[in-house]
């Protein structure tokens, strides 16, 4: 794999970094009762987002799932913004509304988290089908997890995106479980990539714990999307560090496949070895970049502890536009 | 609440109510290019109703498109593509088809608006009602959908008002159902021109009376004309009041009936157990008790699936005797 | 309607709504080799509310099987099942994800005793109601299930109603949909043995009263205790009824709170549009408008999408405030 | 293909031929406005139902779709119950509730026709499941057209009949068409076994139109879900010779595509062929067998007019068992 030039591999080192720290954070303050309803943690899954999203422009659209905290933060949303919504506050980016399940805003090309296993997929395709009348030179990117692979709904989206040759890239943030599931126990097949093949689309399998490769294959299906060569399913496979939910431990793998991981295939880990081997920074300056970082997300709790709550009185607010009642 | 006087700007000779629907989805369509239509069987054949012919080959392929008989993912990608900035019209032909949709419907288009701040100006098109068909496709949906905050549901009985509430729809940033009776399919009357607009929640008085009101919408309506003539040849003269749209209702047509007349019927095909009229009923008796002269009397369909035989059909729904029995019983008070 | 006082035979100590879940399904598992349990995360983890925790390993994994997520062929399967002979439970988690299997539930699994002459012995669980979560799992579609031809529904409200509805469901033939409040999943109360059933349509008066009476179910029932407690206090003391199922409704019980007070409030979380206090209220209405002396209030949940803000979230439903206004409306008739 | 025993052959010969006379007759005597709402004709598939139900045995179930007057009578049901039904007889299979869309009834084994695309293959697959708890030695079919192909829980029903092993045998009654629209326009890879394949079921592509072929898959399919080898999925091309519903046209296909199918590959024609080849039959005793079907089907046309219609009162029948409602 080719490495970017140094200002693009830092800054995927950062976002990593950043998602990472995020992460535990909000992990700590979900156990401490600061986050209402609980959270899904990421950890682990930091090069499918900041892979994916450094391959899109700011003005690609992405919907996501329940866990969309790193997805939200790579797509250059703050994480003041996310914490705030973490804390359903009124700074928040759904303004306290949508807690750590529905991150989103419409307006920034970010058609939302979601509480629902499956449904990001379909609004991802219905932007691209968007993006397409418009004649637009975008791509939607629609997040999945392994679980949302048994969805009927999303293999009904794929043919749709394959015969209408939408500009949708499909990207499967397989962490290898469903709750307390693994995807071996679930999935027909077994082979995801074979399954999108199925549906003609075109398909792969890559490794989601390299954040270049994600990378690679995102600019690539973007590029055969930009150029009306129609969507892209690509399977990440990755893995998740902490429980399902917030808190969450469980028998259903043991600590040692975790231990593994975490040792071995660490995204974070593997990159700085990247970019030291490249010269691009120092082991002082990663350390620096490390801090940095904390230094941010501190301030993103310090800002999100500050903000307001919202106005209960809003609760009936923007539920629809009030124009259907009005005469024309 | 309007009354009957239609505005007819511009009229076109009597149009049946699938062709009012084309002419106000082709008059929107010339004025706004993000408006597109989705569904089976759309191009060639224009609908299962006819409720699009025609307007592929006028407006191109791109803007009236062929789907694969995929509800979700029907309803998804008019959800995703009026959140990019479109306007969809997703066509389900019958709404029983929603069924595999309803997350799609209820859950992401009711909420997105309220949730991401986003717009969802996304008109859902479907035949509902009970007719001939079976059990499968004589689902009545219209009170689930307009109990969905989020949503607004349309049910027009004329061609007229097809036409003027899907252009009001096709104008606002909102999701809507657009439910058109099997039954009504055929009937043909006046429609009026390009600047004619039926807001939503604001119900027509059909039929003038002087004793007493029926409130409905659909094809009821034309039930309940039959029952208000029968019962005129023996001196009972019953308003008929169309609400046109479930939700926004018109609660201050509602309420005028029953302060006026202080006996109401409301009527409606559904499964009377759950229906919109029990919402109606409920409603208007909180807030005009004291204007009764007696209950508000329900009269709508039995509680079992429809059944394929005509006659079995039929006799699950109201009929002009039941609607006149109620009329009669709210008349004793 | 029955009263209060339970049937005691073989109390468990003090299990939660949970365990008493548990505690019906493992006798009745135990009585009949075909039930059979299918849902997402029930082995290891017996279930998201622990609501079949430790079934797998005492009636084996093939008796408890983990799904993958596809809430369609979740119900699908469990339909074929039932039809085939096996009383399965199919556990959707939260019902919200009844949306991805709408048209099995609503659509099949409802009409097929009907259409085909076949048995659909089958429970559908799932917890329900409003609390934390956010907009996409605070669905209230109880008055959709109740208002479905062929499909019934239970909404407990203690661990005793739990175990009696759900022992008595596994006995019959009949699709069952079993709602457990999110917000009741700790509580604990004493549960009935083996022999104990609780009929569906059969409501408990969990209050006595002698001014006015509220009609609930569900969480409701605990929001409603802390207002009748608080009113107490003010002298007015309100009858709580517990209506157990929506479907079938006890219409007796309901006729003799209006007879008996003629001031009633039907209560529910529901947005108060179209949920079930909307066909509660008007058919009381129809059936004793002699007997009300004012008319029948409902309190419901706001026409918004739940937001995940705690605050926001509890002032979207009724409130101990809310009621008690309610209740003082109905007493100043 | 190697042919059955004669005994069975003239079966199947006369199943087809059935089937056929029976889609013709309903199809003038709806066009007479005899059949309530309409009937979806399947002249042309004969081979896909005579085969696939020749090689079950008579207590293995099957669920069907909307157009199920074939797989019905081929299961085994009369033509007096099934045109009863048409006319919405009392007499009929479902009572005169279903009419030619919903032909049913569970005691036998026929789990249901269907008003919505894709709902049997659920339904199959939960019988399937039954017969597994069970422990019995019967298998359940799914019918689903190629329409059915796209709609998503045909899918979720696929993959839990993989990954459970199930006793289900999956047939695409591929006819080419849903209403108007060519299965080559809408449904992405094209494929249809592939797709399966995906999802990790033994899939096959089969020639519809040949009656042996059909049977020889599911024979194969049935021993293999006998031996707890799990579920097979027969895609069987065929064709439909007259309109989706009664009295359609269109101009979705040409008529040289249709007279292509009718002259070169009619399932009974080339049947016939077959059989008047092994010496199993004369062109006379053809001619004969027709005329015997010929009488049969009158006879159900008498049987199904001089039916009483059921009991309007009987609406409210069979809502429920009743059983919620007693103290036990
Ligand atoms: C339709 C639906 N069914 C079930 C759930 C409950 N649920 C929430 S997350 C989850 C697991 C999802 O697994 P996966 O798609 O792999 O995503 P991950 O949690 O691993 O990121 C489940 C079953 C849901 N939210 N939606
Ligand atoms: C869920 C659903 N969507 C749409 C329809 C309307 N409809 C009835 S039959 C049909 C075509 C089905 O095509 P196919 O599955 O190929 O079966 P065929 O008619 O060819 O036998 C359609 C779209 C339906 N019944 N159900
Ligand atoms: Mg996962
Ligand atoms: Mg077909």
């Amino acid at each position: 794999m080719s490495i970017p030039d140094k200002a693009t591999s830092l800054a995927l080192l950062r976002e990593m970094m950043v998602i990472r720290d995020f992460e535990e954070t909000a992990d700590k303050l979900s156990l401490r009762g600061k986050v209402s309803g609980g959270m899904h943690n990421s950890s682990g899954q930091e090069a499918v987002a900041v892979g994916v999203l450094s391959a899109l422009d700011k003005f690609d659209v992405i919907a996501s799932t329940h866990r969309s905290h790193h997805h939200t933060l790579a797509k250059g949303f703050t994480p003041r913004e996310i914490m705030a919504e973490l804390f359903t506050r009124a700074t928040g980016i759904s303004g306290g509304r949508g807690a750590s399940m529905h991150l989103g805003d419409v307006e920034r090309g970010h058609f939302g988290g979601n509480g629902i296993v499956g449904a990001g997929v379909g609004i991802a395709m219905g932007a691209a089908l968007g993006i397409q009348q418009k004649g637009d030179k975008k791509v939607s990117v629609g997040f999945v997890g392994d679980g949302g692979m048994n969805t009927g709904r999303t293999w009904e989206a794929i043919n749709m995106a394959v015969i209408w040759k939408l500009p949708l890239i499909v990207i499967v943030d397989n962490n290898q479980y469903a709750v307390e599931t693994f995807v071996g126990r679930v999935t027909g097949g077994g082979d995801l990539a074979k399954r999108a093949e199925g549906f003609g689309m075109k398909a792969f399998n890559i490794d989601g714990m390299d954040v270049l490769e994600v990378r690679k294959y995102t600019s690539e299906a973007r590029a055969r999307a930009l150029a009306g060569e129609g969507p892209t399913f690509i399977n990440a496979l990755t893995y998740r560090y902490y429980g399902h939910n917030v808190g969450e431990k469980g028998q259903y793998r043991t600590l040692e496949e975790i231990e593994q991981w975490r040792t071995t295939k660490d995204p974070i880990d593997r990159f700085i070895k990247v970019v030291l081997d490249a010269g691009y920074a120092s082991q002082a300056e990663v350390d620096e970049l490390r801090a940095s970082v904390r230094a941010e997300i501190e301030d993103a709790v310090a800002f999100a502890d500050s903000s307001p709550e919202p106005d209960v009185s809003t609760i009936y607010d923007d539920v629809d536009s009030g124009m259907l009642g009005v005469q024309l | 609440m309007t009354t009957t006087t239609t505005t007819t700007t511009a009229k076109v000779q009597n149009p049946s109510y699938s062709e009012a629907f084309q002419s106000g989805v082709r008059e929107e369509m010339t004025r706004n290019p993000g408006i597109f239509i989705l569904g089976t069987d759309l191009i060639e054949r224009g609908g299962h109703f006819a409720q699009v012919k025609g307007i592929a080959q006028e407006f191109g392929h791109e803007r009236v498109k062929d789907s694969p008989i995929s509800e979700a993912a029907m309803v998804a990608a008019g959800v995703g593509a009026a959140m990019y900035g479109c306007h969809p019209i997703v066509d389900l032909n019958f709404i029983d088809f929603a069924f595999g949709a309803m997350d799609e419907i209820l859950n992401q288009a009711a909420k997105i608006r309220f949730m991401f701040n986003g717009k969802v100006p996304l008109v859902i098109r479907a035949t509902s009602g009970v007719a001939l068909g079976g059990a499968h496709h004589c689902n009545s949906l219209e009170a689930l959908f307009a109990s969905t905050p989020g949503l607004s549901v349309a049910v027009p009985s004329t061609p007229m008002d097809v036409k003027g509430l899907i252009k009001t729809a096709l104008r606002a940033e909102d999701p809507v159902i657009f439910l058109m009776h099997k039954k009504l399919s055929g009937i043909r009357g006046e429609i009026a021109g390009e600047n004619y607009f039926v807001p939503f929640g604001k119900a027509k008085s059909v039929r003038e009376g002087k004793d007493a009101a029926i409130i409905s919408y659909g094809y009821s309506i034309v039930t309940a004309q039959k029952a208000a003539q029968a019962l005129e040849a023996e001196g009972i003269s019953v308003e008929i009041i169309d609400l046109r749209t479930l939700f926004p209702l018109d609660e201050e047509a509602i309420n005028n009936a029953v302060k006026k007349y202080g006996r109401v019927v409301v009527l409606d095909e559904a499964p009377v157990f759950g229906s919109i009229t029990a919402e109606i009923a409920a409603t208007a008796t909180e807030r005009n008790f004291s204007s009764l002269k007696g209950p508000i009397v329900r009269v709508g369909g039995v509680r079992a699936p429809i059944s394929a035989n005509p006659a079995m059909a039929d006799a699950a729904i109201p009929t002009v005797a039941s609607i006149m029995t109620a009329v009669k019983k709210v008349m004793s008070y």
